[in-house]
């Protein structure tokens, strides 16, 4: 790709930025209109654009694919886990009620939901930067 | 503690599993077909733990997160579903452990991972079916399983498999849309999406046209996905282009599931009441199945690619299916259910003994298999049982769900369907006798190369369990058949 | 003694067949089969064993008296065609034969539908296994043609079933009650039977089946029909006429035929015919003489097909106009086919003298004169062929042929046939004891002496002047076959030509139709101008000037090459995506106008 | 007459333009050779739905339904939202895989454009 300075120096001013207002949308998956699944695109949004920015070959290395790989597993797990954890205290899946945390009973179920939409959030943006990695790379690749 | 759980766990297990698999795959690409293979027994255990519940206290009702119906997702898990969950998760075991060298010439081995990780992903998406109560989930699953299947299909070496799968992608997304938009217009009469909620509140709207539009949008997405006559057009390419191991799963557990989201949308969502009395759609389904009866057979006589006659003869056995339950009587319901499993069985063995025919010989053209028994005796000994079954002759499966059709059909009056039956019944004859008298009463040609024709045991011994199930169960049908009485008797029930 | 369905013991003494080889394998088949006819012999009327299966109780064995004579002689046949067929080294074969054997049986002490369909299902799956083993190049089609059939009439019968259990909601094999059931299940039992014009597998078939193999397929299929058709269709007049059909139609077949087993398969249609005019007459005496019959038969034509399968085995050849003289050199074999045919034909002291007599007497007893008639005209029909044929194959002179004695077991089995056909015509009292419904029949009474007589001496008169008429042709005599063999073609035919030309048209019509579609809609406006200019431009040629039309034509040119190129196709995903829009068009508009 | 049917219209207009949009993503599956607009058309499919499921949603002068306190407004319907979210999600996985296939297909044929591959194919047969 072409050196291009304005590109590359919009993109280092935007990306902070871009992460930060995904990572708060994540976090008001909970009492906003906000969640893993909107948060996980609008941060996958900002490697997009450090790889249409920096080039791919370049972003690749930064952020290899087995790093996506991990990422998305363990979004998954935390899903997962978080969803288990109510059934070993002997709520249903995804019962936050019954965790046993020292708060009140919404309290308990906010935070947890947050940590699922975090878990989302986290396979969102992996997943979401490995598609446009694949597509937009030469190698074989689904 | 853990009986309680077992919807769920029905979904997450699998989806544990296609990450476990991808761990695996990591260290060693070879651990992955262990590991698949130790998740989905698991998973067969825990699907016949959920039958022995829902045999031992009925119909069960998992609240995700506790949040009760209509606010919450709710996982119902009743007769129907437990059976067609079994008969799924086994088939998916079978065709995994057949997938174990059939794979080896048909992917390339750096996408090995990605093959189990995904017909893991299919397995999940097919557990989340059969569980769910609720009608977005449906879709949900629904559209994880196809994807898997879209890719799975291409996954080959087979060139023509990409333009299969591209195709099945287009069909299917299309089938999709159309689901998803009759959910829409049922959401926007009832407000919930809950089957059970629906069934509740749909009876005085019935008259609504809005209720009319959703269920034909409804009808056409689901005949696209169980390839009902003349929607089929994706079936054969992506039947007989695939792997054969992804043949043998999608002709058997993604099929299978087509029709039993038909039919929770047709009895459970809009009840025996509707689709009877006020829009008289099934009798037009017994039709058009009745035409894809022959149709399909008509077409497979004309194959010489035996993947591809099987695909076709899917067809028109998807019809057999749809018949059974276009006819909606008990005794033809039972037939049709019925026909669930034996067309799993059956279509499973066939397709594996196709797969290990490429395999071994590399032959697809019937023509070529002349004196093939002699060389692949085992193999050839499981076709002709499937065979015979698929033809409906005793003492195999075939028979019990033909002599059910036939019955409700008469039962119904419908004579026309009964001389369908019957017909179709001499054209499945007509195809695969031509096949068996190749493989057993022509010599092969002199000119033949003697090959390597042992068929390797992880592939000889799925088919031979389900060619032993074809007979097995004609003398136990008594087990299916007190899960299926229950199964219609609830369908039916609403009327 | 314990009862178990005889039925079962060869069917599941099949599956260790091929674990056996040599002379263990003999050994075992040859238990095997005597253990069958010991279990069929300890049965009493009464025995039942029961499997509850679906909600009915299967009765797998259901004996009476009727029962009892037809399971005696099958599982004695079972016994002599296994020693006959000894020779034979092909596994496949002998499970063919221990299944086709149980089968048999399975009908026989069937005591509901379920069960009996499924022993007929098999019956006809064996019988396949049997004709392609005669590995004959025409073998093929035969078997297949065969399998078709008999699987329409399987579906008849099934179909028939069904509505005899919707009907009365028994699965008890019992007499059936006019209506669709009914022909349902004699179409279904026709098929089996040989009913014209349904017999076209029966000569078809048979010739081609291998050597030992004959001798099981002309004892089981068509007999066990028979059986059926007693149990079902007693007295049903219009059943003894098809009898009297099949008695006239097969002798005159079997006279011009060539092919030994083909004659023989023939003159299977004709004495079924005798069988099924004693049952459809329904007098004790009719019935009786029907069941009578097809024992006698099993004995005599088994005999034949033995005694021909020698000939072929040693000869390989099995035309009569290639063999003869061979009275000499196989000895054995002429005794027994000498003996053969003079039952078959009625001959006093031979077994088939005394129910041939029987079914005669019935139909005469009845009034029946016509069918009488036919019954005495078929007679000489037989006399005659039999003749023609024993005479074509051991004593015309023909010394070109080298040929040796059948091999030992072959003799045992034609032997000891031979032996049971002579013992029955000589004591007939012996038949009469197990008929299932006790006759007074006096077979060697003056009238029937004459009757017999009569028989021959016309037979031998018509011999006498024709005898050239009877010589062997080498053309075959087409049957109905033919025909259905026609429909079959058309049938594949259809579906291999007329339905990929049919889904290319529609394919050819679909593209051109989102052709023109595509081209439209590149742009719209334009495309209606063209259309209209094109259509409109003759009415501009009449009705304006000259030049002003021409250079309204060049604009029209002018716009037709402007227009966007490059018309649309579509792809495999075909006319599913084609409905579809279609679909929602028409939703589209009725939403619409409808509201 | 007219007036009917342009009350019948303005009643139900989501749906019409629902419908309206889907056919044209239809058109552009069937008229269109190049995989990858077959794709778009699918994609537009897919949003004729999205905007469909969005619109029933609508409450007349509803606002976004985040909750306010202690004020009487009136909310839009937010069920439609979330799942139409999970059906965009799901489009977007089937985007990625038909944009991988075609990708493949490339590879393996040289070629996205489908009479060339429907040449390529009945060349093979």
């Amino acid at each position: 790709m072409r050196e291009n300075v304005v590109i590359r120096t919009v993109t280092r001013l935007a990306v902070p930025f871009i992460l930060v207002f995904g990572l708060y949308i994540i976090l008001h998956g909970s009492s906003r209109a906000g969640g893993g699944f909107q948060g996980g695109v609008i941060v996958a949004s900002a490697f997009i654009l450090i790889g249409i920015a920096f080039g791919l070959d370049e972003t690749q290395r930064r952020i290899r694919e087995k790093v996506r790989t991990i990422a998305s597993i363990l979004g998954i797990s935390i899903f997962i886990g978080i969803g288990l954890l109510c059934i070993l205290f002997g709520a249903n899946f995804l019962g936050y009620a019954a965790i046993p945390l020292p708060l009140d009973t919404p309290w308990v179920r906010g935070l947890m939901m947050e940590a699922v939409e975090i878990g989302i959030g986290i396979t969102v943006m992996a997943v979401m930067t490995s598609i446009f990695y694949d597509v937009a790379t030469k190698e074989e690749g689904e | 503690m853990i009986s309680e759980h077992l919807p769920i766990l029905a979904v997450i297990l699998p989806l544990v599993g296609a990450l476990t698999v991808l761990l695996a795959g990591w260290a060693e690409r070879r651990y992955c077909y262990p590991v698949a293979v130790a998740v989905l027994t698991i998973q067969f255990g825990l699907s016949l733990a959920i039958l022995r519940e829902v045999l031992r206290g009925g119909t069960i009702h998992y609240y995700l997160g506790d949040w009760a119906p209509p606010w919450g997702i709710e996982l119902v898990v009743d007769h129907l579903s437990a059976y067609v969950l079994v008969i799924l998760v086994f088939l998916s075991l079978l065709s995994c452990i057949y997938a174990k060298r059939s794979i080896g010439g048909e992917i390339d081995p750096q996408k090995t991972v990605a093959f189990y990780v995904m017909f893991l992903l299919l397995v999940v998406g097919v557990c989340g079916i059969t569980v769910t109560g609720d009608i977005f989930n449906l879709y949900v699953f629904l559209e994880i399983s196809s994807i898997a299947a879209y890719t799975l299909v291409a996954s080959g070496r087979e060139k023509k498999g990409l333009l299969a799968g591209f195709n099945y992608l287009i069909m299917g997304t299309i089938s999709a849309c159309f689901i998803l938009i009759g959910i829409g217009h049922l959401y926007v009469v009832t407000g919930t999406l809950n089957m059970a909620d629906l069934a509740r509140l749909l009876p005085p709207l019935y008259d609504s046209t809005i209720i009319h539009v959703a269920f034909i949008f409804f009808i056409v997405g689901l005949s696209i996905k169980t390839a009902l006559f003349p929607l089929h057009t994706w079936l054969p390419d992506a039947y007989s282009h695939a792997p054969s191991a992804i043949s043998v799963l999608i002709s058997t557990v993604i099929s299978k599931m087509g029709i039993y989201a038909t039919i929770r949308i047709l009895f459970s969502v809009f009840t025996v009441g509707f689709i009877v009395d006020h829009l008289p759609i099934l009798e037009f389904f017994a039709w058009v199945a009745a035409i894809a009866v022959i149709a399909g057979s008509v077409i497979a006589i004309a194959q010489t690619d035996l993947k591809r006659m099987l695909a076709y003869s899917s067809v028109s056995q998807m019809g057999y299916i749809m018949l059974g339950i276009g006819i909606a009587n008990s005794v033809a319901m039972t037939g049709g259910v019925l026909h669930i499993l034996n067309h799993a069985l059956i279509k499973g063995c066939l397709f594996m003994v196709a797969g290990a025919i490429i395999y071994r010989v590399g032959l697809r053209k019937i023509d070529d298999f002349k004196g093939l028994a002699g060389r692949m005796p085992y193999t050839c000994a499981a076709f002709f049982i499937a065979a015979i079954s698929m033809i409906g002759l005793p003492p195999t499966v075939g028979f019990m769900s033909k002599w059910y059709l036939t019955l409700g059909a008469i039962e119904a009056g419908e004579w026309f369907f009964v001389v369908v039956i019957l017909a179709s019944t001499l054209l499945n004859a007509i195809y695969f006798w031509r096949v068996l008298e190749y493989a057993y009463f022509r010599h092969a040609d002199a000119e033949t190369p003697e090959l390597e024709s042992r068929v390797p045991v992880s592939m000889l011994l799925p088919m031979l369990v389900l060619a032993a199930g074809c007979v097995v169960f004609f003398f136990a049908v008594s087990i299916p058949l007190g899960i299926i009485d229950a199964a219609v008797a609830d369908l039916l029930g609403g009327a | 003694m314990i009862e178990i369905p005889p039925a079962l013991i060869p069917i599941v003494g099949a599956l260790l067949v091929p674990l056996l080889s040599g002379k263990v394998r003999k050994a075992y088949l040859l238990a095997v089969s005597v253990a069958t006819l010991a279990a069929t012999l300890v049965l009493t009327p009464g025995s039942t064993f029961t499997v509850p299966f679906l909600g009915y109780d299967l009765a797998l064995l259901h004996v009476d008296s009727l029962s009892l004579i037809v399971g005696y002689i099958f599982a004695f046949i079972g016994v002599i065609a296994i020693v006959y067929g000894m020779r034979e080294e092909r596994t496949g074969h002998h499970i063919a034969a221990l299944i086709q054997i149980g089968s048999g049986l399975g009908i026989v002490f069937a005591g509901d539908f379920l069960s009996l369909y499924i022993f007929w299902e098999a019956l006809a799956v064996t019988s396949v296994a049997l004709i392609w083993y005669g590995g004959r190049e025409d073998s093929r089609g035969a078997g297949m043609r065969y399998i078709l059939l008999h699987i329409f009439g399987g579906g008849c019968l099934l179909g028939g079933i069904a509505l005899q259990v919707a009907a009365t909601g028994s699965m008890a094999v019992g007499e059936v009650a006019p209506g669709i059931s009914s022909i349902l299940l004699l179409i279904g039992i026709g098929v089996n039977a040989a009913f014209i014009p349904l017999h076209v597998w029966l000569p078809d078939a048979y010739p081609r089946s291998s050597v030992a193999g004959g001798v099981i397929l002309c004892v089981f299929t068509t007999k066990a029909a028979i059986y059926l058709l007693a149990r079902t269709f007693p007295g049903a007049e219009a059943v003894a006429y098809m009898g009297g059909l099949m008695v006239i139609y097969g002798v005159s077949l079997a006279l011009l035929q060539n092919d030994v087993r083909k004659l023989l398969s023939y003159h299977i249609v004709s004495q079924v015919g005798y069988m099924v005019v004693g049952i459809g007459i329904g007098t004790a005496l009719g019935v009786s003489g029907g069941i009578a019959h097809l024992f006698n038969h099993i004995l005599y034509k088994g005999l034949l097909f033995m005694c021909m399968g020698a000939v072929i085995y040693t000869t390989g050849r099995h035309n009569l106009t290639e063999l003869g003289g061979l009275a000499r050199r196989m000895p054995v074999t002429m005794i027994a086919c000498v003996i053969a045919a003079a039952s078959i034909s009625g001959i006093p002291g031979f077994n088939g003298y005394i129910s041939k007599g029987m079914v005669i007497d019935a139909a005469a007893s009845m009034q029946m004169t016509g069918l009488g008639l036919l019954l005495t005209l078929g007679a000489v029909g037989t006399l005659l062929s039999f003749v023609k044929l024993t005479y074509y194959v051991f004593f015309k002179k023909n010394n070109e042929i080298e040929a040796r004695e059948a091999p030992l077991p072959m003799l045992i089995a034609m032997v000891a046939t031979a032996f049971c056909c002579i013992l029955f015509g000589v004591y007939p009292g012996l038949l009469f004891a197990i008929l299932p419904i006790p006759v007074d029949y006096h077979p060697f009474t003056a009238g029937h002496l004459i009757e017999t007589g009569g028989i021959v001496v016309v037979a031998a008169v018509i011999l006498l002047l024709g005898w050239n008429l009877f010589k062997p042709k080498e053309k075959s005599v087409p049957d109905l076959m033919e025909v259905y063999r026609l429909g079959g073609r058309g049938l594949l035919g259809f579906s291999t030509t007329a339905v990929n030309r049919v889904s290319d048209a529609l394919a050819a019509a679909r593209r051109s139709v989102i052709a023109r579609l595509g081209w439209f809609v590149q742009d719209p406006v334009m495309a209606t101008t063209i259309l209209a200019g094109t259509a409109l431009l003759p009415v501009a040629r009449a009705a304006l000037p000259r030049a002003r039309a021409a250079s309204l034509e060049e604009d029209l040119m002018r716009t037709r090459d402007e227009y966007p190129g490059n018309p649309a196709r579509m792809w495999g995903t075909g006319y599913g995506l084609l409905l579809v829009t279609l679909f929602l068009i028409i939703y589209f508009a009725v939403l619409f106008l409808i509201g | 007459m007219i007036e009917d049917l342009v009350v019948a219209f303005l009643t139900r207009y989501n749906y019409y333009m629902a419908v309206i949009i889907m056919l044209i993503g239809l058109y552009a599956m069937i008229a269109k050779s190049n995989l990858i607009k077959k794709v778009i058309g699918l994609n537009i499919f897919q949003t004729a739905i999205y905007l469909f499921y969005i619109s029933i949603a609508d409450v007349e002068g509803g606002t976004a339904p985040i909750l306010v306190p202690g004020t009487d407004v009136v909310y839009v319907n937010p069920l439609p939202h979330v799942l139409i979210l999970t059906a965009i999600v799901v489009g977007v996985s089937i985007t990625a895989v038909a944009y991988a296939l075609a990708i493949r297909i490339y590879q393996s044929y040289g070629t996205i454009e489908e009479d060339e591959l429907l040449e390529l194919g009945s060349e093979r047969r």
